[in-house]
């Protein structure tokens, strides 16, 4: 009488992945790593050129944008629902959170 | 909620496998996103602190010229293309081609080696300089971040590894998407460790 | 109900070591979580009743072993109690029951959950053995005390391990509350939507994900401090001409230790939702208010933490910001509290065990609460800041939470969790005891605060205008004796009733809604044998239709049919 | 129980403290009750069926709610406005102020370490830096009625100065300055305790603050009599 549910199968048994719905049109991706490529290539020339001290700006800049670019396409956050996007939001909100409202201690007074 | 049409309380009997809510996002994927949200915090407070470090030490660039960026270069170079071989096993694995899809993850895998090992190799030169942890601000700071880095990439070579034999007895793709994941995450944090002790 | 020819399903053949020790049952798990967290709070008491007695005449502990004793207090009651109670314990069992889930999402995951906080725990024990003492800083860490072994005793090794086990602990949360989240969100069972969830279940998935994000900065920290105090780094230690900030680590620790509060108060509050609505025979004076109220106050909860540091050397202008943030989050709470205690308007209520520790937690936290206040508002604060005060504060809301919420939980699930029940007689006196003894411990530490007595004192008797309120100490400690003689009593109880208490065969002896109600008590292994529970309605349908029944569950049992699972 | 209040502003943080206590005091016992007619009322044998809605009366307790907000808000207003004028307002702006007022002010450094207090005077002159300063280990002697600025730093690890009699508090952070200013206005002999755990012996870090007379602490100042007692003895303090 005892049935024995593998509770192991859940895959099949509940919100398991529905065949082939997603990437359909899948991005370009060796394009994108070229892109990626060349902006890293780009960082490391701009920071050649331009004094070190004024390089943050237009090198983070592009960090965020290579960034950008995997986390759209190669992790697929393009085509997610809500709680995952929130779910790569959220880490982000915290960061901003601890960097800016850190920042008037930590920057109070200027080390000996 | 109604089950196609028919009042709830008629319903005497249930398939197996229907007797859930449907979400219709595969579990594997909300933990390992969870898991991940997790990370990036831990990584995000170690970059945090050491920018609000770097913006309170004047004199940071002079000590960030010793470091190599040559290696840290050719290390960014590795990553993007370990990047571009997880989307390829991931696409793969959802297309059930597990042979394609073994090969990325090796090579993904292959990637991360070949990043700790430079790493390795940039450590021991650094060393060897005298630039040890205790010296200043900077370097405390560039030993922490990019020693944890590390250690991510070589959990992600794991990861990979693991999912490498688990998918040869279990076809579930969302194995390889969670490897993938896990190395792209890796990857987007080297983009900003990269600039924050190579380039500026 | 066709629930109960569920018991005869064998298991199952597992090795014993797999079905008790590495099982990777959920209720099993829970169990394991709840007896952990029971020992670990009588190890707690014992430590808080040796620096007690020393408080009543100093000279018992020397200056070392009181810090340390305070500091592994502090600590074993928050990361080894009422965590794991209250989000490892109750949420492994009830969770999967309550939604009609057979297990967990990921059980493997919840099983090493399980046996990487076990480890951590032994660790935690074994940083007291090492050379140089156990760690004596403070259970918050502050550097530059804990970072520079040379100025603290206790701080090279008794640190690292200390820090090493609250690593172990915060990764067996995360994996506790990828868990949670996971099963919550996939793995309900049909019918039962977001709005028909029970309040304990949406307490133990908002509790998981503020823990999520707000644990990592401190693990962050946690490794900075260790690269100080090992590898002579200084994050947090001052030198001159090296940068190095101890008010960096307050605001990573704090920035974890706010939201940590909030969440072990969460599940609390779902475990007296449960319990005042099943005892009181009413539904919740409103759902939405309740679940709403919650998540704004979780999300603010990121936004209060330094209101630990007002006078700590942060901005001041910054802290007027914290401050206000931190006395409107009073205002989310209130709303829950009275939705809480308006729960009972209008019920017939039965005082079991289970309801009287609801209702003393309940009206002890509306104490908590509002002492908050004197705390919250920044310019009371510099005179109550590190006084007893605030020991009595929190106190009145973390024992509230940790001892009177988990021990009415405990009274409440009991049957289902074990089959058996706990005497009545003995638990009310348990209730009414550990009430006075409580108070007669916390109440008096509002009068040393208003006195000034700085906290952390190893005696009282140094200073001028404390010597005259030894007597006051000395009531404490008495009242702390007897609360721990109470609690040890009902250690034997609860284990002896395990074994041996009267065996409940009613798998609803309270007559509640909710879905756990439905199983055989204790459920067989994945718990609903071959049947489902089909959810129809909301979890708090009591006093709806006429005089005879006033409860309807919320779901019922659903044959399942097809062929079994195995492929 | 609280410490009598000796500085002149002292009565902005009492009035913070007597709204937050006495607030929290009225809203609790209001609650109190409530629960407790409630508990009365609606036990199961007086009331063996759960009624089927909430007695009307009773609805208006979630006015308890609008009570709270605006507790908050008045609390908010007291408490800031006295946090703004300890902390806020910047120490040269509180000085010139006091100069115009016509008040005189005297300024101390004070230097946290395991386990006791050095307080460092300006001596005669007023000035730090030139021969005549001096040190005395946990004795601050203050004259009545002048502002203090207290300048704080710790030798070591965190500690915190907390002179419950001017209701007033203030960490002592290695690597950093910070300031803190009151205004005795009542002779005599106050405590000084340490309020942020420093180590083994943080319990016994006390001090002492001694107020005179403004003549009896020019005559002090010239020759510095160094042991507390003496002092005490000499200008015939009553304990």
């Amino acid at each position: 009488m005892g049935v024995k549910m593998k509770t192991t199968s859940k895959g099949e048994e509940h919100n398991s992945h529905p065949k082939g719905e997603e990437h359909n049109s899948h991005p370009p991706y060796v394009k994108i790593y070229v892109g990626l490529l060349v902006l890293t290539v780009l960082s490391v020339v701009i920071s050649a050129i331009v004094h070190r001290e004024y390089a943050p700006p237009f090198v983070f800049t592009i960090s965020t944008i290579k960034g950008l670019l995997i986390a759209l396409y190669y992790m697929h956050l393009k085509y997610e629902g809500r709680i995952i996007i929130s779910l790569a939001l959220i880490p982000l909100v915290i960061f901003a959170i601890i960097l800016f409202i850190f920042m008037p201690d930590i920057l109070s007074t200027v080390k000996q | 909620m109604k089950a196609e049409g028919v009042r709830e309380v008629e319903i005497q009997e249930i398939q197996i496998g229907q007797e859930y809510e449907k979400v219709g996002i595969p579990f594997q994927k909300i933990g390992f996103w969870i898991f991940l949200a997790g990370e990036i915090v831990i990584l995000g407070g170690i970059v945090a602190s050491v920018i609000l470090f770097r913006l309170s030490y004047p004199h940071w660039f002079e000590e960030s010229v010793h470091t190599n960026a040559t290696i840290a270069f050719i290390n960014t170079l590795v990553l993007l293309t370990g990047s571009l071989t997880a989307v390829l096993s991931h696409q793969s694995a959802f297309s059930y081609n597990w042979g394609k899809a073994q090969l990325f993850l090796g090579l993904t895998a292959l990637c991360g080696l070949v990043f700790v090992g430079l790493k390795f190799v940039e450590y021991s030169r650094e060393i060897h300089h005298g630039f040890v942890p205790s010296r200043n601000v900077f370097w405390m700071s560039y030993y922490t971040t990019t020693g944890l880095h590390g250690l991510h990439v070589l959990a992600g070579t794991l990861i990979i590894f693991g999912v490498m034999l688990y998918i040869k007895k279990k076809k579930v793709p969302e194995a390889v998407e969670n490897a993938a994941l896990y190395w792209h995450f890796v990857d987007i944090v080297w983009l900003y460790i990269f600039p924050l002790f190579y380039l500026t | 109900m066709g629930g109960s020819n569920m018991s005869g399903e064998h298991h199952r053949e597992e090795s014993f070591i797999k079905r008790y020790i590495f099982s990777t049952d959920h209720k099993v798990i829970g169990k394991q979580y709840l007896i952990t967290g029971i020992v670990m709070a009588i190890f707690g008491g014992v430590l808080a009743l040796f620096f007690r007695i020393n408080l009543a005449n100093p000279g018992f502990l020397s200056h070392e072993q009181y810090n340390a004793f305070v500091t592994l207090h502090g600590a074993i009651m928050f990361f080894w109690v009422a965590m794991p109670i209250l989000l490892g314990g109750f949420g492994n069992v009830l969770i999967p029951l309550m939604i009609g889930a057979r297990d967990m999402a990921f059980p493997t995951l919840n099983m090493m959950s399980y046996w990487t906080f076990f480890l951590s725990a032994v660790i935690l024990i074994l940083s007291m053995f090492v050379p140089g003492g156990a760690f004596s800083g403070g259970w918050t860490v502050y550097p530059p005390l804990s970072a520079n072994p040379e100025v603290l005793i206790g701080a090279k090794w008794g640190a690292n391990l200390f820090l090493l086990a609250l690593a172990f602990e915060f990764a067996s949360m995360l994996m506790g509350g990828v868990n949670f989240v996971t099963t919550v969100l996939t793995m309900r069972v049909r019918g039962l939507t977001f709005m028909r969830l029970p309040i304990f279940i949406w307490m133990e998935v908002i509790a998981s994900l503020v823990f999520l994000f707000s644990v990592a900065p401190l693990i962050a920290g946690a490794l900075m401090l260790l690269l100080d105090i090992n590898l002579g780094t200084h994050f947090f230690r001052v030198e001159a001409g090296k940068a190095g900030d101890p008010i960096l680590w307050q605001h990573l620790f704090w920035f974890f230790g706010h939201p940590e509060v909030y969440v072990i108060l969460f599940p609390a509050l779902g475990i007296l939702a449960e319990v005042f609505t099943t005892y009181a025979r009413r539904p919740i004076f409103s759902y939405k208010t309740f679940v709403y109220a919650n998540i704004v106050a979780a999300i603010l909860s990121f936004l209060v933490w330094a209101h630990h540091q007002f006078v700590a050397g942060i901005n001041t202008i910054s802290a007027l910001g914290f401050s206000i943030t931190t006395v409107l989050i009073s205002v989310p709470f209130s709303m829950s509290l009275v939705v809480l205690g308006l729960t009972l308007a209008g019920g017939s209520i039965r005082f079991t065990p289970a309801f009287l520790f609801g209702l003393f937690a309940f009206l002890m936290f509306i104490i908590g609460g509002l002492t908050g206040l004197p705390l919250g508002a920044v310019a009371s604060d510099i005179y109550f800041h590190d006084t007893y005060f605030v020991v009595a504060h929190f106190h009145y809301t973390v024992f509230t939470i940790a001892v009177l919420s988990s021990l009415a939980g405990i009274y409440h699930w009991f049957p289902k969790m074990f089959g058996r029940r706990i005497n009545y007689t003995f638990g009310k006196w348990h209730a009414i005891l550990t009430l006075v003894f409580y108070n007669g411990f916390a109440f008096p530490a509002f009068f040393l605060g208003l006195a000034g007595h700085p906290r952390r004192y190893y005696s009282a008797l140094e200073l001028g205008y404390l010597q005259k309120y030894q007597w006051i100490h000395e009531l404490m400690t008495i009242s702390t004796v007897l609360l721990l003689a109470t609690q040890v009593v009902f250690i034997f109880v609860f284990f002896y009733s395990i074994f041996a208490g009267e065996k409940e065969t009613e798998p609803n002896p309270w007559e509640s809604t909710t879905l756990e109600w439905l199983a055989p008590s204790p459920p067989p292994h994945l718990n609903w044998g071959n049947f489902a529970p089909l959810v129809e309605r909301g979890p708090y349908e009591y006093a709806k239709n006429g005089k005879d029944i006033d409860f309807i569950p919320q779901g019922r049992l659903v044959k399942l049919k097809g062929e079994t699972a195995e492929k | 129980m609280l410490p009598v209040n000796i500085s002149a502003d002292g009565h902005l943080i009492d009035l913070v403290l007597k709204i937050s206590i006495g607030g929290g005091i009225v809203i609790g016992i209001v609650s109190f009750a409530i629960v407790l007619y409630m508990i009365f009322k609606f036990r199961r044998s007086k009331n063996p069926f759960p009624l089927q809605d909430v007695p009307p009366l009773l609805k208006k307790v979630i006015y308890i709610d609008f009570a709270m907000i605006i507790f908050d808000l008045v609390l908010l207003v007291t408490s800031s406005y006295a946090w703004a004028y300890f902390y806020i307002r910047p120490i040269d702006k509180i000085k010139k102020e006091a100069l115009q007022k016509g008040e005189k002010y005297v300024e101390v450094n004070v230097i946290g370490r395991q386990f006791f207090w050095t307080f460092i005077y300006p001596g005669e002159d007023g000035k730090f830096g030139t021969s005549d300063d001096f040190k005395l280990a946990n004795v601050l002697v203050v004259p009545k009625n002048y502002y203090v600025f207290l300048k704080m730093t710790s030798g070591d690890t965190l500690h915190s100065l907390f002179i419950p009699n001017v209701r007033m508090k203030y960490d002592t952070i290695p690597g950093r300055t910070t300031y803190v200013w009151f205004k005795p206005t009542a002779e005599g002999q106050y405590d000084i305790a340490c309020a942020e755990l420093c180590g083994s012996m943080h319990y016994s870090m006390k001090g002492i603050m001694i107020v005179m007379e403004e003549e009896k602490y020019k005559e002090w100042i010239k020759n510095p009599i160094y042991n507390s007692e003496d002092i005490i003895s000499m200008y015939e303090f009553k304990r």
